[in-house]
């Protein structure tokens, strides 16, 4: 595929203090040598609600597998001021938190406990720590109840909420969700919606719902073939119909 | 998740559902060797196992018939052992002519089928017992606990959490080819046996590629939070001095078993 | 619910416990040798991926097709888990399938479970991988072939091994469970080998460089295919051989000593006392019978193969066409 | 579950001439004893194009696999005249082309060619028909260029469309959609709703999508708890803002 080159459509942000997440002209291709990513840049701030929309193919997973180091490209990734680097990678998983749209990929532990135990385990924390950890992490996705039930009894919407105490658990600064409304019916949804907006941490979500988008994340930012063609506002971005139509998008 | 069905546990608050998961593995496979020990015609020694059986059934709260109902699946592989009947040398007990054949069966033949018989039927209602009043996963720490490699146990665990997934998915390909599976009036309908392998073929080699794409995709899954080849795991068991005692009882109860079928 | 695809889960009770001891030896054995390599060989990634595939072949299993008369055709997986994922992690796949059937399902007991994941899984991948590797260089055709015939003999390997097993266990008949298991399996055999061979022609089609040069499937030793070499000719030699000769292995029984270790003094020896297709006749009419079954697969997988590459064979420009949409397919849809 | 009568809400409807389906009074429970249909009545008529809406669990696919005899429960499923029995099975099949939510289940030959021809190859059409009959459904969902290439690496509209196509191949009287849109980036789900909008078929449409409901079903029939709750025209049903409510559901 040819790279296309966007104009960027700058909209105007609100100033931000500290950033979570920098990330400068990032490029990366598949060993089959296709180029998923031309340059990518942006910042996330301490506390920024972010959703990441984009056709099917726009690279929106392959950007998000860089954050936490998975695969690793040409630029800068920087987590907290510090950079992604092989000796820094175990500190910044710890502090991003990916979750992958399939939670049958996420939950691949037998019970809910060991699978929202693994992070905290492979920390190397100590028994306590990680049943505190765990408990906490379920008591702010609302499923303490379900500490030793069977994963595979779980409905999607529940798996779902498991999957991202799944991460809590690891007291993520930043937290990455891929597709999270995916396949949920209008009440579960709901329900991540309220969960999604009481989480008192930084989020960049990756989604095809505009509806959520303009529910949930008040800035915005759209990627297509590899690269960002716009960031900012969401309420002004849903508004510039032909940049919507243009990128595959549709106003909700 | 709706093959629920393969779960074999039966929730319960009995005195078995609480032992600790190594005390009743180690049992049961302490049990079933026994019986294998026993001589054949130790009627008296079977009756003792069988003994056994039932207050452990009890002891699990699932009543005494409960095991009892499941362990027919063992006796299609009976027709293997009918063999037995007739060669062994003893004393004729009946004969009777099959097809071109004089059949004999002898007391020897007997006694040795029923024995055999016996064995099975006993030691798949312990198996059976087991998986009702333990989870699969604490089964898992279990084996890991008694030294089975952790790269197996892992495999299993792994195995058992993506059996629902993929049983899923395997009977939904089959309803998708069973819904189009049509017929047209006056035609010959089904395809060649060899087209219907293929197709079932193509099915496999479908899954084959989903379950292994997925795989990859767990290993992000794992690496994104921390794994780095070594697996971790909380021992959520620990053996009371309870768990003791009952070991050591139910061994002494075997003993005595074994004693008296080779008295 | 029973799940097994064949009758070679042998339940406990069935064999005697020397027997079930000489089987857990050899399995454990090999189970640590397949261990600490596939450690070596396939890194940390190996546990999703043999995990995964281990609920796979179960899953698998559950796919049958209709053959005639309301039976049908069904997989057992041992040559197709180790085709591709190799030897080694083949077998810990399939004793994982092995182990999960025994202790959650009861198919198959626990004492015996180390014969079990002999015959259907350790044996099944020796067979299955080394006689495929022996041909992994070339055309797919001939990789399609043997494959077929290696997924054939694999399910009669385990066959046979289980009547050996049963017979020195003094639990039935050397003359009638011989012919009877490799029957019965000989038809079975079918199934798997038809659902193997669409299988492996299924993936390399869609994802060839997961049977590639440099995939798991290439990488095993030269050894395995005499190993696979070896077991296929003993089942070969040995099926006839034990149903037209039962003395002769009742005297190679005799000193190899198993005779005295197993159960219960009379044992296997009056095997042939009954009058029941004692007739060399008989057993070698059903030996011609499994001959020709043999090379009828051979010749039909290779009528197949040809004819699906002529049908494959497109006038050149939207050859190159497809082949230019495919990679660009490729590229677009790999991130599933 | 504890069965709950749920009164009947009755929207006048247009007059019908000939039925492609009638149920009547269906129930099923499932082998563990959960029963998932509490007497089910409705009828299609020819040309209708209506929604199935619910929340998740409503019976929504169970009502759908009764509509081709992959689940069998009692009472009267009746396909153009037809009765559904044991005789009829395979030419009741040959009418009522079911589409799964998941095209990835729907199509597991290697190339799309073969998955499209199964139908009509196991029907037992002569080589020429069968060929005829792949190059038109093909034609019917815009496909016909990916005749040849592996299904395995389409994407998901793509693979939606090949879905429709395998089951148009063995010209259905009437389309049994169980949630196509899940999963479709904005751009894919509008094409797949113009597709639907196309087809000449009598269909029925399993959905969580409000808003494709809104556009394209003239008319809609709630599901919850096995039992059929509303049945009506969509712009009469979605006005009822305490019906949907009621029934976990949303106005688009
Ligand atoms: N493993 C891979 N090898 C080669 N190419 C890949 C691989 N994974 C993804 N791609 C390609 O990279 C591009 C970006 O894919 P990516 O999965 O990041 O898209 P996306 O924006 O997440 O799409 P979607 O909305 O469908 O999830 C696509 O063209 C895809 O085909
Ligand atoms: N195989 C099964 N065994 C037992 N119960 C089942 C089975 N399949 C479905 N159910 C149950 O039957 C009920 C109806 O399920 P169904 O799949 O028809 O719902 P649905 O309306 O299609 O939901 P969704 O919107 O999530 O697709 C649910 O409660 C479900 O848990
Ligand atoms: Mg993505
Ligand atoms: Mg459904």
């Amino acid at each position: 595929m040819m790279p296309v080159t966007h104009e960027m459509n700058n909209f105007e942000m609100p100033e931000c203090d500290g950033d979570v997440l920098t990330v400068k002209d990032l490029h990366f291709s598949y060993p089959d040598g296709h180029a998923a990513l031309h340059g990518v840049s942006f910042n996330l701030c301490s506390g920024d609600k972010v959703a990441l929309v984009g056709p099917n193919g726009a690279g929106k997973s392959t950007l998000m597998l860089h954050l936490n180091g998975i695969l690793g490209g040409h630029g800068e990734v920087e987590v907290a001021g510090k950079c992604l680097t092989r000796d820094n990678l175990p500190a910044i998983r710890a502090m991003v938190g990916l979750v992958f749209q399939n939670p049958d990929d996420q939950l691949f532990s037998p019970t809910v406990f060991e699978d929202v135990a693994f992070g905290p385990l492979h920390m190397g924390l100590p028994e306590a720590d990680v049943c505190a950890r765990v408990n906490a992490a379920l008591e702010a996705v609302r499923m303490s109840a379900y500490r030793d039930r069977l994963s595979h009894h779980l409905s999607v919407g529940e798996k779902k909420r498991i999957a991202i105490a799944t991460v809590l658990s690891m007291n993520p600064s930043l937290l990455i969700l891929d597709e999270p409304s995916a396949g949920l019916d209008p009440r579960a949804r709901r329900t991540l919606i309220n969960l999604l907006r009481e989480l008192p941490i930084t989020m960049l979500v990756s989604t095809h719902d505009m509806k959520l988008v303009e529910e949930l994340f008040p800035r915005t930012i759209i990627m297509d073939e590899g690269q960002i063609v716009a960031d900012g506002l969401t309420h002004e971005i849903l508004e510039d119909e032909k940049l919507l139509t243009a990128h595959g998008l549709e106003k909700p | 998740m709706h093959f629920d069905a393969f779960d074999r546990y039966h929730e319960k608050a009995s005195f078995l559902h609480r032992l600790d998961p190594r005390v009743k593995a180690l049992v049961t496979v302490i049990y079933i060797v026994s019986n294998a020990l026993l001589p054949d015609g130790a009627w008296l020694a079977f009756v003792g196992a069988w003994i056994f059986l039932i207050a452990a059934n009890l002891l699990s709260q699932l009543g005494t018939g409960y095991t009892f109902k499941r362990s027919i699946i063992a006796l299609p592989f009976a027709l293997i052992a009918i063999t037995v009947l007739f060669s062994m040398p003893g004393k004729p007990l009946s004969s009777f002519f099959f097809l071109a054949w004089n059949f004999t069966i002898t007391d020897m033949g007997l006694l040795r089928f029923v024995s055999i018989l016996i064995r099975s039927w006993l030691s798949v209602q312990m198996a059976i017992l087991l998986v009702a009043v333990t989870r699969f996963p604490d089964l898992i720490h279990a084996l890991e606990h008694l030294r089975v490699p952790a790269i197996l146990t892992t495999i299993i665990a792994f195995l058992y959490r993506y059996l629902f997934v993929l049983t899923d998915e395997v009977f939904r390909l089959l309803r998708a080819r069973e819904s189009r599976s049509a017929a047209e009036a006056g035609n010959r309908s089904g395809g060649g046996v060899l087209w219907r392998a293929k197709v079932a073929g193509n099915m496999a080699g479908q899954l084959f590629l989903r379950s292994y794409e997925r795989s990859d995709r767990i290993y992000n899954a794992m690496l994104s939070r921390g794994y780095s080849g070594h697996l971790y795991t909380l021992n959520p068991h620990e053996m009371k001095p309870g768990d003791y005692y009952v070991t050591a009882f139910a061994i002494a109860v075997i003993f005595i078993v074994q004693l008296i079928g080779r008295l | 619910m029973h799940f097994s695809p064949t009758p070679l889960h042998i339940p406990d009770g069935f064999l005697s416990i020397a027997i079930s001891a000489v089987c857990w030896a050899i399995t454990i054995v090999t189970l640590g040798f397949a261990i600490s390599k596939t450690n070596k060989a396939l890194g940390e990634k190996q546990i999703p991926l043999m995990g995964v595939m281990a609920a796979f072949v179960f899953a698998a299993q559950m796919i049958n097709f209709p053959v005639a008369g309301g039976t049908s055709g069904h997989l057992l997986g041992g040559a197709l888990a180790s085709i591709v994922l190799g030897p080694w992690a083949g077998m810990l796949v399939m004793t994982a399938v092995i182990a999960v059937q025994a202790l959650l399902f009861q198919d198959g007991g626990l004492l015996v479970m180390g014969a079990n994941i002999l015959n259907m899984g350790l044996v099944t991948a020796a067979i299955g991988y080394g006689l495929y590797r022996g041909v992994v260089s070339q055309s797919k055709t001939v990789k399609l072939g043997v494959a077929g015939v290696a997924a054939w003999l694999s399910v009669m390997a385990g066959a046979l091994l289980t009547a050996l097993q049963l017979w020195l266990s003094g639990t039935s008949q050397l003359t009638i469970v011989i012919p009877a298991m490799l029957g019965v399996h000989a038809l079975i055999g079918l199934g798997e080998a038809f659902i193997t061979v669409a299988a492996l022609s299924f993936i390399l089609q869609t994802r060839p460089d997961l049977l590639g040069e440099d995939s798991e499937s290439a990488k095993g030793g030269r050894g395995w295919v005499v190993a696979g070499g070896v077991i296929a000719l003993a089942v070969v030699l040995l099926s006839p051989l034990a149903s037209t000769d039962p003395d002769g292995l009742n005297h190679v029984a005799m000193d190899l000593g198993f005779f005295q270790t197993a159960q219960s003094g009379v044992g296997p020896l009056a095997g042939y006392a009954v009058p029941f297709l004692n007739s060399a006749i008989a057993s070698k009419i059903a030996a011609g019978i499994l001959g020709v079954i043999v090379a009828g697969i051979v010749a039909l997988l290779v009528g197949r193969g040809l004819k699906s590459q002529i049908a494959n064979r497109k006038p050149p420009v939207s050859n190159l066409q497809s082949s230019i949409a495919n990679r660009k397919s490729k590229i677009v849809n790999q991130k599933s």
